[in-house]
């Protein structure tokens, strides 16, 4: 299959993903969202990694990886904080601080 | 190339991670009552760390197959990131104390967050780049919503979370465009491949304005920049600090040097952009700050606005005659910009009462006369904001503007003119509080936080003074730039 | 050398403010007193040092940093242009310290250090011939007055500092672009080195003519940027007016001579009709709103109005007699003015009220006021014998035969401004001091103090001096006009 | 500073610059040690002061006597810059002197008088503390007068020209608290220096024409240059004499700026007869015939100043027919004589002028100064009036001829100097007034009739209304209890109003025709007509005026007015005009109509609508703009993630469609 396909399906990825953060309200979907992005871009590395004949792009798509999971643990460690304190996860709910 | 000098090349980066680790042990040995030990033992790894980045410093060496660099550029980001980070652990101590929100994990998250910082001055590929910019990142993520219960506190951190993450997102599909365009990630490898014409352009364009948006998100430039008055107010105030200096430093630090390493042939195409979001960002800034009546939430917009001056001189960055005079502006503008923020910052420090609260412009009436020291050294920071001798924000604008009208971008100097003149407006506001309205606040300054004041005062002014040494330091890392 | 001490030494008087406790009051008025007396002594010496023919004396040029291989340097020198300016502000300023005596009881130490701060911001606008180290002082006189409108000033004066502040920061603004311009193309920023190159930014100098003109209009003012002036005179203490209107003011018509002519001598030439026309419409205008003032304090203000109005004419009539006369003017203003102002502040501070209703037949009641205060406004109304006619009677009578404008018709119509100035000085004359006392209040009114007396006496001094015998003043004058005029000849030679 | 002495000349001019310093001194003698000295000390220095001024100008005449060319005498240097050169000097020659000794010795008796009335009406005023000021002021005027007649250049000439008009303002407003509405006097000063300050930017005009045309303002490189310079230029004498000309409207009370006369009136009696009727009103005429080589070179300007004077002339007359006031009459008298003068030096007939001048000098201060006898009796009579009876007196207008009547009797001496000087102005042989107006007169006659028959005119009116005023004041029966109780005043005023009388009698002796000193003496200095005596034209006015009189007789004479209410017999048969007349035409009014209030109201519009509405609003409204746009943006920080997003997904979206478009 040509390049041009995974690339196409790495920039829908990233669309949606980018279409979710803006459109969804509950932050976990959000950050679900987020995921794609990055898994988007993930799958443009490891394209142009076996485009190039490169190992360069894979190995970035580790420490992409390893990067995200560490996010992970901070982003859901907040969210669960502030259930703890909303009882909610609606981002539209958090807009005390504006102007 | 030894694995010796290799280390030897991240050699403060590296002082400052074993620390934080270090620290993160020895802290719970700490008694709770005592915390103000972990936050001296970081200060004094910092210093470790600033005594090594100063030994070191000077020479230009690539090191671990050129992922990484240390230049003139590196050293003067370092200097300015340990700075930043001992006037940020000057201004917790006691200020968490207050809020009640003291723990020792605060000062190592904060040593990571320098740690990324410093690496981010030295990546010299794409995965460094990535890689600094998450280790600087995700703890300010934290600290950011470290006053846990506070819902505001959290809301900044979850706020920031999502968008820096979001931003994440396009550096790295930024980068993988760029991977894909030139088949390089090491600077080197992308600049020869560029410089060869060997490139797709499209992808590459791309690429960069993805990176673009990214950095300009870390920068707080328009419109990228909505997170920063939100993130600002919400967390803590000396974490607030910390961001508008050292985060946006850094955030210029790679914008500045992928651009000027990778990018330097795309200067048609992204100067217009370059143009219209530093003038969008100096007009956003400043018009929006002239309306607020919170002092974060002002300073927020002013470190807006000063993202958009550099911007202006950042303009003409693809300019083989002036472009590193642009760089160079730029470092020093950081400088004085930074120097007069943590000052500001810290009088909000020392201005809070309960956590968020008593930061109202109102709440400085009459400071000026009660606390006559006090006072002056907040005008001083707020001339300085604004660009009035003698201040070493005067001599920043002033390198500045002449960068810019250089390179021939006198529009664009006019429109922040115009912005400066609204600015002075706001900045002077502080002031009338402060010494035009009466009030009768009792202040408690900690003995560490007037440090900070005083030194950022005195050095505000006395730099000013004689502002050649220190153009000529920003020269000298520029001209060191790989 | 002189120079650096005589801009400098006000600061020392800052340091010993600074270190005295806040309740020594009157130590610290008279740490003030002294130290801006000793710079007076000072600005002599510097006098008795000064040769008129020599161009710029007692230059000082020390490298201060380098922006991009463009050199800013610190570098003072004194001619005669400045020189009067220097004299003036340094025989000011203890003249109103003297005036705040009573004046101000509220954090005196402020006060003080403020204005000492300003004169010495004012001395280095005066004295510096690099075009940075000019800006830098031109800035750093705006923030004390901003305190001083600000903190001790009345009512309204928040808005009005404000409103100063920024009116003067847009055209200063402005000029720092033109100035870095001017760096960029010309490589210096020094004054004499620019006025020797000026082929190299000769493209450009008509909007550079416009740009540092912005700066100096609305510090001048010159309508219709003149709309702070009256706020900030009015809210201003008295010191602060006296200061505000016989210095601050003079900054501006000392920068277009000084810099616009000097560096743009072609601009000029064409820019002079079009600053003659704003200057008479100044002239007349301000004499028409002073005369509509119900408030003492803002029918000087105005008045100031018209009177840089005639300054500015001199100015662009670019021959010897109306740029000379310009100069002996904006003395004669600073004096003139700077007496009225404070005298307006002395009986402010006996009856709290500016209002001319509030006044009226005070010549029975305090006639040495009075009297001194009629020979003050006499003055202002340009009547021969005391300072005010020499100065106006060479810059129309320059204006009237100037080839620049080239019409007799300026000074024609610039000079019905010396009947209408007697229609709104008359007008407060007689709303002061005229008729009945009607208001019962101020029968009881004690006329001058000794203090007071100290303060006006040598203004009126020099009042009568200059109009009896201004050589002196041309003296210093004269020589530097000369070869000013000479430069923007040789533009106007090549214009037409 | 001091000049040295250029030429050889007879040291006695030296002492010139004493006609200013000696008043100087007596200021400065008076200012520091009066208060101690007391008012007769008081009033000695300042008489001495200006009496020695005039033996001054004495000592200058008897010099001139053998050099007649006369000589400047520099004192210092003023200031020089750009061809600008100006010195102090003193122009002594023929002229000039003469002008010294007319205004120094009407200044020396009116200085005497003063000591006298003052004390009175200072009294009478409620202040007497301002009595040393009042001859301070008056000597200030002496030194400012004495500068503008020795004036050696344009500029001096104009120093001491607007000198006099300041000592003016300050003494027609004197008595500042008082008039009516206590408020009047200072306000007649303020118009009279206003109004004059118009003419003099006429003249401030003419200085700088002078100026540019002639590269110099001293007289002695203009006046010889005249033809040369008008050669090169036609059309600038007439403008420069044309400014000049409205510099002397202003000055001399010329229409149409002679509207503030009258109302300096206000100022104490002393002054009306010293500044406003003998000395500083003919400055006018004085630079004139000054100038009289630019006249010269411009015939239209002197037709213009010829009709002005006539028109002047007539017109006063016609106004002070219908006055009440004694010293109103006097005023528009005296705006008519100016008007003479000014006539006069428009026909050409400068001697004339300035014979007329010294004349009118003499006889006008002498009418002034009477009028101030009987105004001070007058205000004595009342408050006697008014402690006789216990009661308070009815306060009537001291000034008001209704109020008067039958003083003959009560004041004979000043009667019979106010009869001399009434006669003497009404032109009656051989009183000196007859000679000098009939100069004037003649002069016309051989230039141009309808100017002789609009003066034979006015001098008609003169005649009537000078009988009519002695007619009201002096016969008929008392009006008044305070005319009843009037009593002749004291040897300290009526001394010196002998001296005038005497002087107005025998005045024509200076200029007797055949003898026509003063037109050899002036020679030396302008250039000169010979005038011839033209006895049908003495004739002519002679008996016009004796028949005015004698119409006044039949109209005031015969049926006295009986009660200070009733009518004026005029006004009884001319209704509606007499009234016109006595509103002075309501030339007041009108220039209220046509330029004060107009002033006022595009004054009021720059002050209100204009600056402080749109120029200030413009600034206000730029601050609000930004402020305005500032709250406007702050709404889309609204505080919602998803749309902080949505402005950075916008960002790139731009930027990508920008580079695509551009790629």
């Amino acid at each position: 299959m040509p390049t041009s396909f995974f690339l196409a399906l790495s920039a829908i990825m990233f669309v949606l993903g980018i279409l979710g953060v803006l459109l969804r309200r509950n932050a976990l979907v959000i950050f679900m969202s987020l995921e794609l992005m990055f898994n988007a871009a993930n799958l443009a590395f490891v394209t142009f990694a076996n485009q190039y004949q490169l190992l360069t792009g894979q190995i970035f798509v580790f420490f992409i990886m390893a990067v995200a999971a560490a996010e992970v643990a901070v982003g859901l460690a907040l969210m669960v904080a502030i259930f703890r304190n909303k009882g909610s996860v609606d981002i539209d709910q958090l807009n005390s601080l504006k102007g | 190339m030894s694995q010796m000098s290799d280390l030897l090349t991240i050699l403060p980066v590296l002082i400052v991670v074993t620390w934080a680790l270090l620290l993160l042990v020895v802290d719970l040995w700490i008694p709770k009552q005592k915390k103000g030990l972990t936050a001296l033992l970081a200060v004094i790894g910092l210093a470790v760390a600033l005594g090594a980045s100063l030994a070191t410093s000077g020479s230009t060496t690539l090191a671990f197959n050129q992922m990484v660099v240390s230049d003139g550029f590196s050293d003067f980001l370092h200097i300015l990131f340990l700075g930043s980070g001992m006037a940020a652990i000057a201004l917790s101590y006691d200020y968490l104390k207050r809020m009640q929100i003291e723990r020792g994990e605060y000062y190592v998250l904060l040593l990571f967050s320098i740690a990324g910082m410093m690496l981010m001055a030295q990546a010299y590929n794409l995965i460094m780049v990535f890689l600094a910019l998450e280790l600087l990142s995700i703890p300010i993520y934290v600290l950011s919503g470290f006053a846990s219960g506070r819902s505001i506190s959290e809301e900044s951190a979850l706020k920031y979370f999502l968008m820096g993450a979001f931003a994440s997102g396009f550096i790295l599909y930024g980068t993988a465009m760029i991977f894909g365009a030139s088949g390089h990630i090491d600077f080197p490898g992308i600049a020869a491949t560029l410089h060869a014409g060997q490139v797709n352009p499209v992808l590459f364009v791309i690429g960069a304005a993805l990176l673009l948006v990214g950095f300009g998100f870390k920068v707080a430039a328009a419109p990228f920049h909505m997170w920063t008055p939100d993130v600002y107010h919400g967390a803590p105030s000396s974490i607030s600090a910390f961001m508008s200096v050292a985060v946006k430093a850094a955030g210029f630090a790679s914008l500045l040097r992928v651009f000027m390493v990778l990018f330097p042939g795309l200067a048609d195409q992204m100067t217009p952009i370059l143009w219209g979001i530093a003038a969008l960002t100096m007009v956003m800034g400043n018009l929006v700050a002239l309306m607020q009546t919170n002092l974060k939430r002002l300073l927020a917009y002013s470190s807006i606005a000063h993202a958009g001056y550099i911007l202006m001189a950042f303009v003409s960055y693809g300019n083989k005659q002036f472009g590193s005079e642009s760089i160079s502006a730029a470092l020093f503008y950081l400088l004085a910009y930074g120097l007069a923020s943590f000052g500001a910052w810290a009088i909000v420090v020392a201005m809070e009462k309960d956590y968020g609260e008593g930061l109202f412009l109102e709440d400085l009436s009459g400071l000026g006369k009660r606390y006559p020291w006090l006072g002056t050294a907040m005008l001083i920071f707020m001339l300085s904001f604004a660009g009035i001798p003698l201040t070493m924000g005067f001599w920043g604008k002033f390198y500045l503007f002449r960068t810019t009208i250089q390179a021939g971008f006198l529009s664009l100097a006019l429109i922040g003119i115009l912005t400066s003149l609204i600015s002075v407006y706001y900045y002077l506001r502080v002031v009338v509080f402060m010494f035009m309205k009466p009030g009768e606040k009792e202040l408690q300054v900690n003995p560490w936080v007037g440090l900070v004041i005083a030194v950022t005062a005195i050095a505000v002014i006395a730099m000013a003074l004689y502002p050649g040494v220190f153009v000529a330091w920003a020269n000298q890392a520029v001209m060191l730039l790989q | 050398m002189e120079l650096v001490i005589l801009t400098f030494f006000p600061l020392v008087g800052v340091l010993i403010l600074v270190l005295l406790a806040p309740q020594q009051k009157n130590a610290m008025r008279y740490v003030a007193l002294i130290t801006s007396l000793l710079t007076f002594g000072l600005s002599l010496w510097v006098l008795s040092k000064f040769n008129p023919a020599g161009g710029i004396n007692m230059a000082i040029e020390l490298p201060w940093l380098r922006l991009a291989n463009v050199p800013v340097e610190f570098y003072l020198g004194i001619d005669g242009i400045s020189i009067l300016m220097v004299l003036l502000t340094t025989f000011l300023i203890p003249i109103a310290i003297l005036s705040s005596w009573n004046a101000i009881q509220e954090q005196v130490k402020g006060f003080l250090i403020f204005f000492l701060i300003l004169e010495t911001g004012m001395l280095g606008v005066f004295l510096a011939l690099d075009l940075v180290l000019f800006y830098v002082f031109w800035e750093l006189t705006l923030i004390p007055m901003y305190f001083l409108i600000g903190i001790w000033g009345g009512e309204r004066r928040i808005y009005a500092s404000i409103k100063f502040v920024l009116f003067t920061m847009s055209g200063s603004l402005l000029m720092l672009l033109a100035i870095l311009f001017l760096g960029i193309n010309a490589g210096s920023f020094s004054q004499p080195t620019l006025m020797a190159n000026r082929q190299l930014f000769a493209g450009a100098e008509m909007l550079l003519f416009i740009a540092f003109a912005a700066a100096f209009a609305i510090k001048v003012p010159i309508f219709p940027l003149h709309t702070w002036l009256p706020d900030a005179h009015v809210e201003a203490p008295t010191s602060g007016s006296i200061v505000l209107a016989a210095l601050m003011l003079k900054m501006g018509a000392y920068g277009f001579l000084r810099f616009n002519l000097a560096l743009f001598p072609e601009a000029s030439v064409r820019a002079a009709p079009v600053m003659a026309i704003l200057a008479i419409i100044g002239i007349l205008y301000g004499a028409s709103v002073a005369f509509m003032q119900k408030d003492v304090k803002k029918l000087v203000a105005y008045s100031s109005v018209a009177h840089l109005g005639f300054v500015m004419l001199g100015i662009f009539a670019l021959n010897q007699e109306g740029v000379a006369g310009g100069i002996l003017q904006m003395v004669n203003h600073g004096i003139s003015t700077g007496a009225l102002f404070l005298m307006v502040g002395m009986i402010y501070e006996r009856t709290h009220t500016r209002e001319f209703s509030k006044f009226g037949g005070l010549w029975k009641v305090i006639p040495v006021y009075s009297g001194l205060m009629i020979v003050v406004t006499l003055s202002s109304a340009g009547l021969p014998g005391l300072n005010g006619f020499v100065g106006e009677f060479s810059i129309l009578i320059g204006a009237f035969g100037s080839k620049v404008l080239g019409s007799p018709w300026f000074a024609g119509v610039a000079t019905t401004g010396v009947v209408l100035a007697a229609v709104y000085l008359l007008k407060m004359i007689e709303k002061m001091f005229l008729g009945p006392v009607t208001n019962e209040a101020n029968l009881s009114l004690k006329d001058l103090s000794a203090r007071e007396l100290a303060t006006i006496i040598p203004l009126v001094v020099v009042i009568f001096w200059i109009g009896i015998y201004p050589q002196p003043f041309f003296n210093l004058i004269n020589p530097a006009v000369e070869q000013l005029l000479q430069l923007v000849q040789s533009a106007a030679m090549v214009l037409h | 500073m001091f000049l040295s002495e250029t030429t050889s000349m007879d040291p006695l001019f030296l002492v010139v610059p004493l006609v200013v310093f000696l008043p100087l001194l007596g200021i400065l003698v008076n200012w520091l040690f009066g208060k101690r000295l007391g008012e007769k000390a008081i009033g000695t220095i300042a008489s001495l002061a200006v009496g020695g001024s005039f033996v001054v100008s004495l000592i200058l005449l008897f010099a001139l006597r053998t050099d007649p060319q006369g000589f400047s005498v520099p004192l210092m240097q003023w200031f020089t810059v750009g061809g600008l050169d100006i010195s102090w000097s003193f122009r002594v020659d023929t002229l000039s002197v003469v002008m010294m000794l007319a205004v120094n010795l009407v200044g020396t008796l009116i200085h005497i008088y003063a000591i006298g009335y003052m004390h009175e009406d200072a009294i009478h005023q409620g202040d007497p503390t301002r009595y040393r000021r009042f001859f301070i002021f008056m000597n200030l005027f002496i030194i400012a007068m004495m500068i503008l007649v020795s004036a050696d250049n344009f500029l001096m000439l104009f120093v001491g020209w607007e000198g006099v008009g300041l000592c003016s303002y300050l003494l027609i407003g004197f008595w500042f608290d008082k008039g009516e509405g206590g408020i009047a006097n200072a306000q007649a000063g303020k118009k009279a220096f206003i109004t004059t300050r118009i003419g003099d930017f006429g003249l401030l005009i003419a200085i700088f024409l002078i100026f540019w045309a002639f590269g110099s303002l001293n007289f002695g490189d203009i006046f010889p240059r005249v033809g040369e310079v008008a050669a090169n230029h036609p059309g600038l004498m007439l403008a420069i004499t044309l400014f000049m000309l409205m510099g002397v409207t202003g000055k001399s009370a010329q229409i149409p700026l002679y509207v503030w006369l009258p109302d300096a009136m206000a100022g104490p009696t002393p002054v009306s007869a010293l500044i406003h009727a003998a000395t500083m009103v003919t400055a006018g005429v004085y630079l004139m015939t000054r100038s009289q080589a630019l006249y010269l070179a411009a015939p239209a300007a002197q037709n213009v100043v010829m009709w002005v004077g006539a028109i002047t002339a007539l017109f006063a007359a016609i106004i002070a027919v219908a006055q009440f006031d004694i010293k109103k009459v006097l005023a528009y008298s005296t705006i008519s004589q100016l008007g003479y003068m000014v006539a006069a030096v428009g026909l050409g007939a400068e001697t004339a002028a300035m014979f007329h001048l010294v004349t009118h000098a003499f006889f006008k201060a002498l009418l002034f100064l009477s009028s101030g006898s009987i105004i001070l009796s007058l205000e004595r009579a009342m408050e006697e009036g008014a402690q006789g009876s216990g009661s308070h007196a009815t306060n009537i207008d001291p000034q008001d001829m209704r109020n008067m009547g039958g003083l003959r009797k009560k004041m004979p001496t000043t009667f019979w100097v106010y009869l001399v000087g009434a006669l003497t102005l009404s032109g009656i042989a051989p009183l000196a007034g007859f000679f000098s107006k009939d100069e004037i007169i003649a002069a016309a006659n051989n230039t141009n009739g309808i100017i002789f028959v609009v003066l034979v005119a006015a001098a008609f009116l003169t005649a009537f209304y000078m009988g009519r005023q002695i007619l009201m004041v002096f016969f008929g029966k008392a009006r008044t209890k305070a005319a009843s109780l009037a009593k002749e005043s004291a040897p300290l005023i009526t001394v010196p109003l002998i001296i005038l009388a005497l002087l107005s009698i025998v005045g024509g002796a200076i200029n007797f025709p055949g003898w026509l000193n003063l037109e050899h003496w002036l020679e030396h200095t302008i250039k000169v007509h010979e005038s011839t005596f033209q006895l049908p034209v003495a004739l002519i006015s002679l008996s016009i005026a004796l028949i005015a009189i004698l119409i006044a007789w039949l109209i005031y004479g015969r049926k006295p007015l009986a009660e200070s209410t009733s009518k004026d017999p005029l006004a009884r048969s001319l209704g509606g005009v007499f009234t016109l007349v006595n509103q002075k035409f309501k030339v007041d009014e009108l220039y209220h109509f046509l330029f004060i209030g107009p002033y006022e109201k595009l004054a009021d519009f720059f002050a209100h609508p204009v600056d402080q509405g749109f120029i200030d609003g413009i600034a206000n409204g730029l601050g609000n703009l930004a402020s305005e746009t500032g709250s406007w943006l702050r709404k889309l920080q609204n505080g919602f993630v998803r749309s902080y997003v949505l402005s950075i997904v916008a960002g790139i979206v731009i930027i990508l469609i920008y580079l695509l478009v551009r790629v």
